[in-house]
């Protein structure tokens, strides 16, 4: 079984090449069918694998197995939360891939599968990324991944917005990206191992009694390359600037589950190099993640709240989302990390849906502007209810999957921080409900025009000219989406088992019980409560929650400048290293 | 006698890398880019690596600098006077 | 000589960085970003570098007569130099798209985006 | 903004030097003898006879990352055809045939053979000695266009169909993959170099499936390489934006 592992990588990269390879004489209708039938089989693969992930599995790719424990082939390994996040991946773009059926209906001159082909590959390399077991392997992927996204955020070249949102991410993640590899040579120098394991390995044997600066130096670049792709602030200007613009199709994948897999990055890295008595003690790493991620999620929260861009309003509350992940993960307890997995999951279900809807406005109206689409869509009542079903499964309202992940998670966290997740989690959702008052139900008087802002009208539709009538997969590929957030969170024994599979990958295999609790449910209840209050008081009396003077400053920040991006990516390496610093001078 | 060769072209390469960093119009940058790319590769070859040095020499100095060439002259091409790449 | 090619690829990557931050043409801030990547060459190479050794190519000399330096590193970097290549390209592609849609690649003046 | 963005770049870019100075005060020596992964690296190499040992990882020990690698080329392709396709206001120019001067023309004609062979030379010799595909790709397919320099454009469009190196393109990729995926059909792990027989150290058939990855990405990287320029240069000399645009 587990020499199919790494199929779930060349799966769909022979499926990618073929269809390029094929694209000249190739129908398109041949080329959609062939993407959907490798996207699916590569997503039945990852079911399977995922079935049989207890114990978890490795594979040396070549059959270099180690011997005397050393081995020179390339390690991937199949536990349950690498191949679940592989399963996630591919049942997203299955269902992106569905969604974009007969979609842009543009020619391409003898390339008519080349938007699936770059799907594909995008599959191919986030779910290399995800049973990465090697640490330079880790890296490929994460670039191959990166340079796929690059090209499918800058796909309508017609758009202004959106080859400027592509290269501003573009040049922010290859940095990133290049930061992380100075990371991984400077371990390769202490340890002169590659495979994750090793390393943590080299760096107990070799640390004399604790970290020192260059363990502390490659754990800032390392984390520095995965924090930019999870869009931790300061690190996240891109994102919003990149998910905003990018097809629906692609959005949902990039805000479903690339971002995820920085923060599941994070928790792999840290938790097979870092987390011995050579690399960085718990402590910093709890200090670095849960001030970074509280600040990530307050900041989202407020910027995802004045938003009029429906779509930079749902990459909004990615980003307070990530930073709710973070500080979930950052803890460094059993349940923190399976209240994150299911968090996780239930949230790529939920936000892809909502911008699945976003696209059907988009694509309807030429326009993902909020004021100016106020009362437009009263005839999509579908669309409307999917918006607002999903935006309750985003404040958390119990059974969503959503809620259940966040509620195991407040728990683990305890204290003040559970405010930060009933609050982030209320202002995003209160955002959207906000949205779906006034674009769908057309409630209230139309909002006036702030003067810094990015608006959303003028867009190009993704299809051929405005669409007159909603086409069914466009509708029934949110619906299934939100049954599956849905899904997650009332199917018995759903969360037990991820709980399991997380534990025995990591945390030593403590084995904790996830269940619902009634703590838990009241604060989902609370938080979607305090989502419908915002969103009406921001409908009826709009001038309460009109921005005051102090968020100005912080909407400035979000300049559209990539020379202010890179220097904030700088500034966010050193306050890192700042954060984490005191374990080192410690020891 | 190695440590020295070696030493001189690191110092190089830091020299070169500055200059490219420092001077701002592409064209040039792009010329500065490909003494640099001639320059890792004679550094990557005294590192006893000549695999990576060819395709330095391959890359660094010959296919990147003329995309970028092939870029400026694109868009100067389109004649607006302004970003005449400052 | 005890750790200059390291210091030597941390001032490349800090020179480069500041370039990128501070550049007024995106085509000079793909260059930049080049040069940042340099810098990981560097670091790479230097890393598996081992003193008195040679290439660890055996057509000409007998395996074991000589020490070698570090063949992985140069792997390494070999894939490095491919992945630096193609996204220069993917990125000089967006620039000139930029180019024709905005009318100009100077970051100042990109004001699409923001808020 | 800009003050705020030199003060962020000044404290930023000051810290992070810090800490690379830091890190690299504790890194071992330059030219230090440690090096357990490259030691083992060797050892698996000349077991399984291949004289250039960094092939023998690129292409056997971590052929893993070339596949990732090649993929990135791959998608990278992809991405800047599909950027750089010709967009709905835009149409197609033929340029004038550019007069050569006669010593650019001789030099450029002379050349285009010898880098031609030379490329494939160092690509047929990726095991043996340094070099490989991806060099020698690089090599012939930067080669081809001296005919831009040395005749005109509409000489190169002639030798450079490009959807036939599209084609070998995808086609390499797939090479690649299946070689990797016969192994998983035998049964055994992915990419596996265990199907061929390692042959006599030193040769040309020597070192089991690398020659043959070596070769899918030679051919890769030169159709790559080549499909790249092409549509660079499409964009410098052809498309044209309509007017007012």
């Amino acid at each position: 079984m587990h020499h199919l592992i790494p199929l779930l990588v060349a799966v769909p990269l022979l499926g990618a090449a073929l269809l390029v390879a094929t694209g000249r004489v190739l129908p398109r209708i041949a080329a959609e069918i062939t993407g959907f039938v490798v996207s699916g089989g590569t997503a039945a693969l990852a079911v399977v694998l995922l079935l049989n992930s207890e114990p978890p599995m490795v594979e040396w790719i070549g059959g270099w197995l180690p011997v005397g424990g050393e081995s020179v082939g390339i390690l991937v390994v199949g536990d349950g939360p690498a191949l679940g996040m592989a399963t996630a991946v591919s049942l997203l773009t299955l269902a992106a891939l569905a969604y974009a059926w007969r979609y842009f209906d543009e020619p391409l001159g003898g390339h008519s599968g080349a938007f699936t082909a770059l799907m594909l590959v995008f599959q191919g390399a986030m779910c290399g990324f995800a049973i990465a077991g090697d640490l330079f392997n880790a890296f490929v992927f994460f670039e191959l991944m990166s340079v796929v996204a690059y090209a499918l955020t800058g796909y309508r070249i017609d758009e202004a917005k959106a080859v400027q949102g592509a290269l501003t991410f573009g040049v922010v993640n290859s940095l990133g990206a290049y930061a992380m590899l100075m990371g991984i040579a400077l371990l390769y120098a202490r340890t002169g191992e590659l495979a994750m394991t090793k390393i943590g390995r080299g760096l107990d044997a070799t640390g004399h009694g604790g970290p020192d600066a260059l363990v502390l130096a490659s754990f800032v670049l390392v984390l520095t390359g995965l924090l930019v792709k999870a869009a931790a602030v300061p690190f996240h200007f891109w994102l919003p600037d990149a998910h905003a613009v990018a097809p629906t199709p692609v959005c949902m994948l990039l805000s479903g589950v690339m971002v995820e897999l920085g923060a599941y990055g994070v928790w792999r890295v840290y938790g097979t190099v870092f987390a011995g008595p050579g690399g960085i003690p718990a402590a910093d790493l709890t200090r670095a993640l849960v001030t970074l991620g509280t600040l990530t999620a307050a900041i989202g929260a407020v910027m995802c709240w004045y938003q009029r861009h429906i779509k930079r309003l749902l990459a909004y509350s990615t980003v307070a989302h990530t930073g709710l992940f973070l500080v979930g993960l950052g803890i460094l307890t059993p349940e923190g990390d399976d209240g994150v997995a299911l968090y996780i999951l239930g949230h790529a279900g939920v936000k892809a849906a909502l911008f699945a809807c976003a696209g059907v406005l988009l694509d309807r109206f030429g326009s993902v502007d909020e004021h100016a689409l106020h009362g437009q869509a009263r005839r999509l009542r579908a669309t409307g209810v999917m918006f607002a079903v999903g935006a309750l499964g985003l404040a958390g309202l119990p059974p969503f999957g959503t809620a259940l992940g966040k509620s195991v998670t407040e728990e683990a966290v305890g204290g003040p921080l559970t405010l930060v997740f009933v609050a982030a989690s209320a202002i995003t959702a209160g955002a959207v409900l906000r949205v779906t008052a006034r674009v769908f139900l057309g409630l209230g008087p139309r909002p006036e025009d702030a003067e810094y802002e990015t608006s959303g009208s003028d867009e190009e539709p993704e299809t051929s000219g405005l669409l007159s009538r909603i086409p069914d997969t466009m509708t029934t590929v949110p619906a299934v989406l939100l049954a599956a957030a849905f899904a997650a969170g009332v199917a018995p024994g759903f969360g037990a088992v991820v709980a399991r599979s997380v534990n025995e990958a990591g945390s030593g295999g403590a084995h904790v019980f996830v269940h619902w609790t009634l703590t838990g449910v009241l604060l989902g209840v609370a938080s979607s409560v305090l989502a419908v209050a915002l969103a009406g008081l921001a409908v009826t009396r709009p001038g309460w929650t009109a921005a005051p003077g102090w968020a100005a400053p912080l909407r400035r920040l979000q300049s559209g400048h990539v020379g202010d991006y890179v220097a904030w990516l700088l500034m966010g390496a050193t306050v890192l290293g700042a954060l984490a610093l005191p374990g080192v001078l410690g020891s | 006698m190695s440590d020295a060769v070696i030493v001189v072209v690191l110092l190089l390469v830091a020299a070169c890398a500055t200059a490219a960093v420092v001077q701002r119009d592409p064209a040039r940058q792009a010329l500065v880019l490909s003494v640099l790319g001639v320059l890792l590769a004679a550094l990557f070859t005294v590192l006893q690596a000549p695999d990576v040095g060819l395709s330095q020499l391959a890359v660094g100095s010959a296919l990147t600098p003329l995309l970028i060439m092939l870029c400026v002259r694109k868009i100067r091409r389109r004649g607006r006077p302004k970003e005449d790449a400052r | 000589m005890h750790i200059l090619p390291y210091l030597v690829a941390a001032y490349v990557f800090v020179t480069g960085c500041y370039g990128l931050a501070t550049s007024r043409n995106l085509i000079h801030a793909v260059g930049c970003l080049a040069v940042c990547q340099s810098a990981t060459y560097v670091l790479l190479l230097a890393v598996g570098y081992r003193d008195g050794a040679t290439a660890p190519v055996f057509s000409d000399i007998a395996p074991g007569s000589r020490p070698v330096v570090d063949p992985v590193v140069q792997a390494l970097t070999l894939t490095d130099i491919v992945v630096g290549a193609t996204v220069t390209a993917l990125l000089l592609a967006l620039v000139l798209q930029i180019a024709k849609r905005h009318g100009t690649v100077d970051p100042d003046e990109l004001r699409e985006l923001r808020g | 903004m800009n003050r705020l963005r030199l003060w962020l770049l000044a404290v930023g870019g000051a810290g992070l030097a810090a800490l690379l100075v830091a890190a690299c005060l504790d890194l071992p020596g330059f030219g230090g003898r440690r090096h357990p992964y490259g030691d083992r690296a060797v050892q698996a190499s000349l077991a399984r006879h291949t004289a250039n040992t960094i092939s023998s990882v690129n292409f056997d020990q971590r052929a893993y990352d070339t596949l990732g690698e090649m993929s990135i080329l791959f998608a990278a392709v992809l991405g800047c055809v599909v950027l750089l396709r010709q967009a709905r206001d835009e149409h197609r120019d033929r340029p004038e045939p550019a007069e050569v001067a006669r010593p650019v023309r001789r030099y450029a004609l002379l050349v285009l053979p010898v880098a031609l062979v030379t490329g494939l030379y160092v690509v047929a010799h990726g095991q043996l000695s340094p070099g490989g595909g991806f060099q020698g790709g690089v090599v012939a397919a930067t080669a081809l266009h001296l005919l831009y320099l040395g005749a005109d454009y509409g000489a190169l469009e002639r030798v450079r169909p490009l959807g036939v190196y599209e084609t070998s393109d995808a086609v390499a990729v797939c090479a690649y993959l299946v070689l990797g995926l016969a192994s998983v059909l035998a049964g055994t792990a992915f990419l596996a170099n265990t199907l061929l027989p390692y042959g006599t150290f030193n040769t040309l058939s020597s070192g089991g499936t690398v020659p043959l990855l070596n070769a899918a990405i030679g051919m890769e990287v030169a159709s790559a390489v080549v499909v790249l320029l092409a549509h660079f240069l499409d964009q410098a000399v052809e498309i044209e934006e309509e007017q007012g645009s």
